[in-house]
């Protein structure tokens, strides 16, 4: 990779080996594929996650409806499966077969037309892409061009999250309404449901998370991540350098929504249904609390940040129900009180130094230079 | 959680036992059954199911956080009072029953995966959970998959029939039509105002009830929904107002309901005075609880099952309630279907001779249970359960009064030919 | 110098009957300004006179209510903030206005007026272009040991410096400087004054300023705000005798 | 529309739908005002508002308990009391929280967002927690229930009126106490310029923590209020989070009349929705105007044109 030396430092390449272990050898080896299916899902909003490190850590811009664009990827591969699993033998009960269950409930006689493109997985894949970003751009050229932002953006994505929800919910026969859509199987005649399948799927989301978290990653050491910085100390001084700061506000929102949705669409294909309550104004806020753990400004912590509080979720609800929710909002206060830069900061101010200075001692008869890994 | 119930809960369940297994039949001297029915293991459990010698696990799976514990609780209360007072009569084939209950957390995504690990990594012998119909949408696969058997308290919309769910609550036409033609005969109504909760089954419901109404030839002069938990409904109050229907039929759910009905009531719609008539499938005696009896009082509800029902059977089984879970307590329709849940699985398990899910299926349809608070019940080739609909009318203290049930059992049926 | 002559010349900065108005209250009123090129003009003012709202409206961040900008040609009322940063209008502000966050080298290159857009951002390299003009202009401010250094450790005087540098990696042909030396030492004053008087022979300043003595140091010509009008404009000693401007400054 | 009716059905058609309107309306204010207060005058993101709605709701229902089993004959008048230690409870939890947590927190508004939704979460589990998971029924005094019939189809539920009195005493009292007292010219003056407010020798830590606590003891009353109309149950608060937060914003935050101003106009718009649409989608535009307009004019309905 001839990139390599410039994407991470050394340090950070050392924590990129053992996030590539941990997810792609040691995961694996260590859970059996019921857990391995449970991370894969917690991996999908590791997506959400990253999406929110660039936009609300790199850029001081804080999205309430990352629920949106999640959705709206989730949605259009749970299209083209459900497409898929509608086949006229096998819906042959119904009174107009080989369209999906639901809109045969609801009287629907024919595909409609906007159902019709997702018969093709290469349109979906497109569109998983495509249509949150383009949700994505016209959110934001309405607010950043229009100098909306802090607060009011995040109020204003979270009513946007709400009235998806109502409607997705509203509009059930095209839509699955709020059970969602249900009961997908095959990808091109692949059974998604078996473990084989489930062991695959989660090392194609494992590799594409981390793929997404390179891109990131070269998006973050690039000018333009240097200007995000700089947006989010000084907006005027960038202003009047001559950025038109919308644009890159806008652009760095399209990256966010287009990463969350592949998480979505990668969710879909885990957990074999897609609904809205992934959509609403609640699990958004969770999205950002993930990134809040693993510290808002960590692309790493984001992914460790989504595993830690989704498991902490399984095993504590699991034990303690009712102590669930109290842990979940300590977590909120602890992490804002506290943490402000979550796990990431955690380790950089106390297990660094510890290393470090564990390091220095025992390298000490030799002259390598191995404190500078800890620079 | 898994093993509350029989470790702290003990000696309440024996003394409430002594209340409410009283009129059950199956009573049996304890030391007996074990020999009785003492079936090897590797004879009643071919698959690998979590069956011992001794025990037989199975798993409870509601919502206990979130907001639909609310109304998941009474299901979870029923479905541990329904085992304990199985196992107080000796268990099933000589085998005690375990509980493994595992929260959804009003979490779809969640419930399918407990309901997985239920059965792959416990092993359970049979699941009885879910409430709402995504839940249940978002565990079925699993079950199919798996080869599990879950029983399925809650009333809902029909439309299904998978091989691996009993349903014992009703499906829409069992609620809907029977209702609907007493209102009509009884009280000589002619237009309709339907009014749901914007989710499927309101919807669904509302369809099968719109038809059903115009093939008398009656008029439906509204029809409208509104997002879950709405609280403003003057709107649509006065709508009605307007359009005097004879009917309001309202399938509400939820915080909605009380805004609902309090609302209704400070526009001056006064139930008692019928004019309009109330009738709803949605408020069982759990939701009168949040509304207030007295902002009920007058409307009707069509369901199977009050907890005033004068029979003996259900005597004995709200005594056993109240007993375990306190004086205070209300049960609702879609409870005693939660209660109904062990029992019917209980004697699938002992008519087939074996706990293997594919034998308890086959042995399914055709048992029948005198023993149900709601009266006698059968299980229908569809796996849903015959039953009969019943017409409360409510009272001031949150309780309904039987005004009606229908002569027959009602015959399920989840794809009504001509309601779709 | 006679006004007419002045009239006949190409001004780099024409403010014609400039007004902006809040809630009623007219921060600029029917001002007119003309800056020649390379000149270093200085606005001086009580406070509340509008000197750094008519900057603001210079450089976009305010919309005028009615009145007219012209630079080089181009309306400047009628363009946005970034396109007036490309026409080369530069602007510091009050407080020194930095990104804390990152490197004095850093600064300077991202004021390096080379991928401006969203795709050159992206694909913006570190050439030698680059690191040579950020060293240059890193000497002209006296800050090229401290490159590699967090701009948020620099003293308040370095701050400035860094500031005024960012404008002019741009090149810009007209700077303007609110307060340049505010807070600054004795010492460091005179270096900026320095600079000031070495960076314009390549383009026009606008500074705002209340030191006097700075003030005389680098104005070629002083403009006298009042509450959003001129009060008088010319050579630092022909405003300082003007009675009108000695009762506005004792009147206060 | 007006062919389905005759005209004296289409008279009473406005005038209750105006009506119905004028109760949403008063709902509305109530439900912001608290939140125009914390979030216009403090820049304090409350997403737990909706919880503290709901701790004067429990209060409430707690009152009733008690006054039915100890003092039945003091039961039709016990409303009032019930609002007053609705709003004490809640003031005083504003006060704590304010103490706590969000003093640590100004000038960071996003991160007074993510915890007070935490705290809302804690709050949710301790009404859970405390009252269990049901909705509890509020058992009003009858002369509370019912309505009045202006005309054979005009009626007036009373619970409606109540709620727009109530709403009026409290915008007045609300109008007083920031425009009109010394405190309220405090408020505004640290909102306007805390340093200097501190160089006069306001205690702007004080004053902080009282505008935090009032806001969180209208709220209180206002969830007191909405038991006559509403559900009590331990989530019941989050289905008000995102109607106020918009109310709020589309007001133009900082601005009480703007508030005002924009519960008219939504209520307005949802109620006419609501008649001619059903309701779902009634709501869908409702919003999707909000959102519309806030897109076109961020800074809301009333703003000042101020100098940056």
């Amino acid at each position: 990779m001839p990139a390599a030396g410039f994407l991470f430092s050394k340090k950070e390449w050392l924590y990129f080996t053992i996030l590539a272990a941990l997810l792609l050898v040691v995961m694996p080896l260590a859970v059996d594929v019921f857990r391995l299916n449970l991370i894969g899902k917690y991996l999908t909003y590791a997506f959400v996650a990253i999406g929110l490190v660039l936009l609300w850590g790199g850029g001081g811009i804080l999205s309430l409806g990352q629920g949106i664009f999640f959705g709206l990827g989730g949605y259009c591969m749970a299209m083209f499966l459900k497409l898929e699993a509608s086949t006229p033998a096998a819906t042959k009960i119904q009174s107009t077969p080989g369209i999906p269950d639901f809109m045969d409930w609801n009287q629907i006689t024919a595909l409609p037309s906007w159902w019709q493109p997702f018969y093709s997985l290469t349109f979906t894949i497109v569109a998983i892409i495509l249509v949150p970003s383009f949700f994505a751009f016209v959110i934001g050229a309405a607010m950043f061009k229009r100098r909306v932002g802090g607060v009011y953006f995040a109020i204003i994505t979270q009513a946007v999250a709400a009235i998806l929800t109502i409607l997705i919910i509203g509009q059930q026969g095209y839509t699955g309404g709020v059970n969602g859509i249900t009961d997908l199987r095959t990808l091109h005649g692949w059974d998604i449901r078996t473990d084989s399948a489930k062991l695959i799927l989660y090392f194609v989301n494992a590799l594409l998370l981390i793929g997404v978290l390179l891109l990131a990653q070269s998006v973050r050491i690039s000018k333009f991540g240097r200007l995000l910085i700089a947006m989010r100390d000084r907006e005027d001084r960038v202003r009047f350098s001559g950025y038109d700061v919308a644009n890159f506000k806008i652009f760095i929102f399209c990256l966010a929504a287009a990463i969350s949705a592949i998480g979505g669409a990668m969710f879909t294909l885990q957990v074999g249904f897609m609904s809205p309550s992934f959509v609403g104004i609640v699990p958004s806020i969770e999205m950002v609390i993930f990134a809040a753990v693993g510290g808002r400004l960590s692309l790493f912590g984001a992914i460790y940040g989504a595993l830690l509080v989704n498991a902490a979720k399984t095993t504590f609800s699991e034990s303690f129900p009712e102590l669930w929710l109290f842990a979940m909002g300590g977590l909120f206060i602890a992490v804002v009180m506290a943490f402000p830069f979550g796990l990431a900061g955690v380790v950089k101010d106390h297990v660094e130094p510890f290393f470090a200075k564990a390091l220095a001692r025992f390298s000490k008869p030799s002259p390598e230079p191995q404190p500078q890994a800890a620079e | 959680m898994s093993d509350e119930t029989p470790s702290s809960s003990m000696n309440i369940s024996r003394r409430s036992l002594l209340a409410g297994a009283a009129s059950i039949p199956l009573l049996a001297a304890f030391n007996s059954v074990a020999s009785a029915q003492g079936l090897p293991t590797a004879v009643v459990n071919t698959t690998g199911l979590a069956v011992t010698d001794t025990t037989v696990k199975v798993g409870i799976l509601h919502s206990v956080t979130g907001t639909m514990a609310i109304s998941e609780t009474g299901s979870v209360q029923a479905e541990k009072l329904a085992i304990e007072q199985i196992n107080a009569t000796g268990g099933i084939l000589g085998r005690k029953i375990e509980v493994i209950q595992e929260d959804g957390g009003s979490d779809w995504p969640t419930f399918a995966e407990k309901a997985k690990k239920l059965l792959v990594e416990d092993k359970v012998a049979s699941v009885f959970g879910c409430w709402t119909s995504a839940s249940r949408k978002a565990v079925l696969p699993v079950f199919e998959q798996y080869n599990g058997m879950l029983y399925y308290p809650t009333f809902y919309e029909g439309l299904e029939e998978s091989p691996n769910v009993i349903y014992t609550g009703q499906e829409a036409t069992q609620q809907i039509l029977a209702g609907i033609d007493w209102v009509v005969k009884e009280k000589g109504a002619k237009s309709f105002y339907l009014l749901g909760s914007d989710y499927i089954w309101p919807r669904t419901s509302n369809k099968i009830a719109r038809k059903h109404i115009e093939k008398k030839g009656l008029e439906v002069v509204g029809e409208e929904y509104y997002p879950l938990g709405h609280t403003q409904f003057n709107s649509v109050i006065n709508k009605i107002k307007l359009k005097k229907p004879d009917v309001i039929y309202a399938i509400i759910v939820g915080g909605s309901n009380v805004a609902f009905y309090k609302q209704l009531k400070a526009a001056g719609i006064d139930m008692t005075k019928e004019k309009p008539l109330l009738l709803t499938i949605s408020v069982t005696e759990d939701e009168i609880l949040g509304i207030g009896g007295e902002n009920m009082v007058g409307a009707y509800a069509s369901m199977k099952y009050f907890q005033s029902l004068p029979n003996d059977n259900n005597k004995a089984f709200v005594a056993a309630f109240k007993k375990m879970w306190g004086d205070n307590i209300v049960i609702g329709d879609v409870t005693q279907a939660a209660y109904l849940g062990p029992w019917l699985w209980k004697a699938a398990v002992e008519k087939a001779g074996s706990f293997d899910i594919d034998k308890v299926r086959t042995a399914s349809p055709g048992i029948e249970l005198t023993t149900a608070p709601e009266g006698y019940v059968k299980i229908h080739e569809n796996h849903h359960l015959w039953s009969k609909t019943r017409i409360g009318h409510a009272r001031a203290d949150g309780q309904y009064d039987l005004v009606y049930e229908t002569k027959d059992l009602m015959e399920p049926n989840p794809f009504p030919e001509g309601y779709q | 110098m006679q006004v007419n002559e002045q009239l006949s010349k190409d001004f780099i900065l024409s403010i014609d009957s400039l007004t902006v108005s809040f809630d009623g209250f007219k921060a600029v009123n029917d001002l007119s300004l003309y800056v020649d090129e390379n000149e270093i003009r200085v606005i001086i003012g009580p406070n509340g006179a509008g000197k750094t709202t008519v900057l603001d409206l210079i450089c976009g961040r305010t919309k005028a209510t009615s009145g007219s900008i012209r630079f080089d040609g181009l309306e400047l009322t009628k363009m946005r903030e970034h396109e007036i940063v490309h026409a080369g209008v530069g602007r510091k502000f009050q407080n020194p206005s930095i990104y804390e966050d990152l490197t004095v080298f850093e600064n300077l290159e991202l004021s390096f007026p080379k991928g401006r857009s969203v795709f050159g951002a992206l694909t913006f390299r570190r050439d030698r272009e680059v690191i040579e003009r950020v060293e240059e202009v890193a000497e002209m401010i006296f800050l090229k040991d401290h490159l590699h250094t967090d701009a948020a450790i620099l003293s308040h005087g370095q701050k400035q410096w860094l500031e005024i540098g960012m404008l002019l990696i741009q090149k810009p042909r007209l700077l303007m400087l609110d307060e340049p030396v505010a807070g600054m030492s004795v010492a460091e004053r005179i270096k900026t004054a320095e600079l000031l008087n070495t960076i314009t022979r390549n383009q026009s300043v606008i500074v705002i300023e209340h030191d006097m003595k700075f003030v005389e140091d680098i104005a070629h010509r002083v403009t006298v705000l009042h509450q959003g009008k001129v009060l008088s404009e010319g050579s630092m000693e022909r405003v300082k005798h003007d009675p009108r401007v000695v009762e506005v400054y004792l009147g206060h | 529309m007006i062919g389905d009716y005759t005209y004296s059905e289409f008279f009473s058609i406005l005038a209750m739908q105006g009506f119905a309107g004028l109760i949403l309306f008063s709902v509305f204010v109530l439900m912001a005002l608290g939140l125009a207060i914390i979030f216009g005058q403090m820049g304090v993101i409350n997403m737990a508002h909706g919880e503290f709605m709901i701790l004067g709701a429990y209060v409430t229902y707690l009152c009733s308990t008690l006054v039915t089993t100890y003092l039945p004959a003091f039961f039709p008048y016990y409303f009032f009391l019930a609002m007053a230690l609705a709003f004490v409870a809640s003031f005083s939890l504003g006060v704590l929280v304010e103490w706590v947590l969000i003093r640590h927190l100004y000038r960071r508004p996003l991160d007074t967002l993510l915890a007070t939704w935490g705290l809302s979460l804690v709050l949710q589990q301790f009404y859970r927690s405390v009252f269990g998971a049901r909705e509890v029924g509020v058992t009003l005094p009858d002369w509370m229930m019912g309505s009045v019939s202006v005309s054979e189809t005009i009626e007036v539920p009373l619970n409606g009126l109540f709620v727009m009195a109530l709403t009026m005493i409290i915008a007045l009292g609300v109008y007083f106490i920031m425009y009109r007292s010394s405190w309220g010219k405090r408020v505004r003056a640290v909102v306007q310029n805390r340093v200097m407010a501190g160089a006069v020798g306001i205690n702007t830590k004080m004053v902080d923590r009282m505008t935090f606590g009032l806001g969180c003891g209208i709220a209180g009353i206002a969830g007191s209020a909405f038991t006559m109309i509403g559900s009590t149950g331990p989530t019941a608060g989050q289905l008000y989070i995102v109607d106020t937060f918009l109310v709020v914003v589309f007001g133009g935050a900082g601005s009480l009349i703007g508030t005002i101003a924009s519960a008219f106009t939504i209520s307005q718009a949802q109620s006419t929705m609501e008649f001619f649409l059903s309701g779902s989608m009634a709501k869908v535009l409702t919003l999707l105007t909000v959102v519309g307009i806030l897109m076109l004019r961020p800074q809301g309905l009333f703003s000042l044109n101020i100098r940056r």
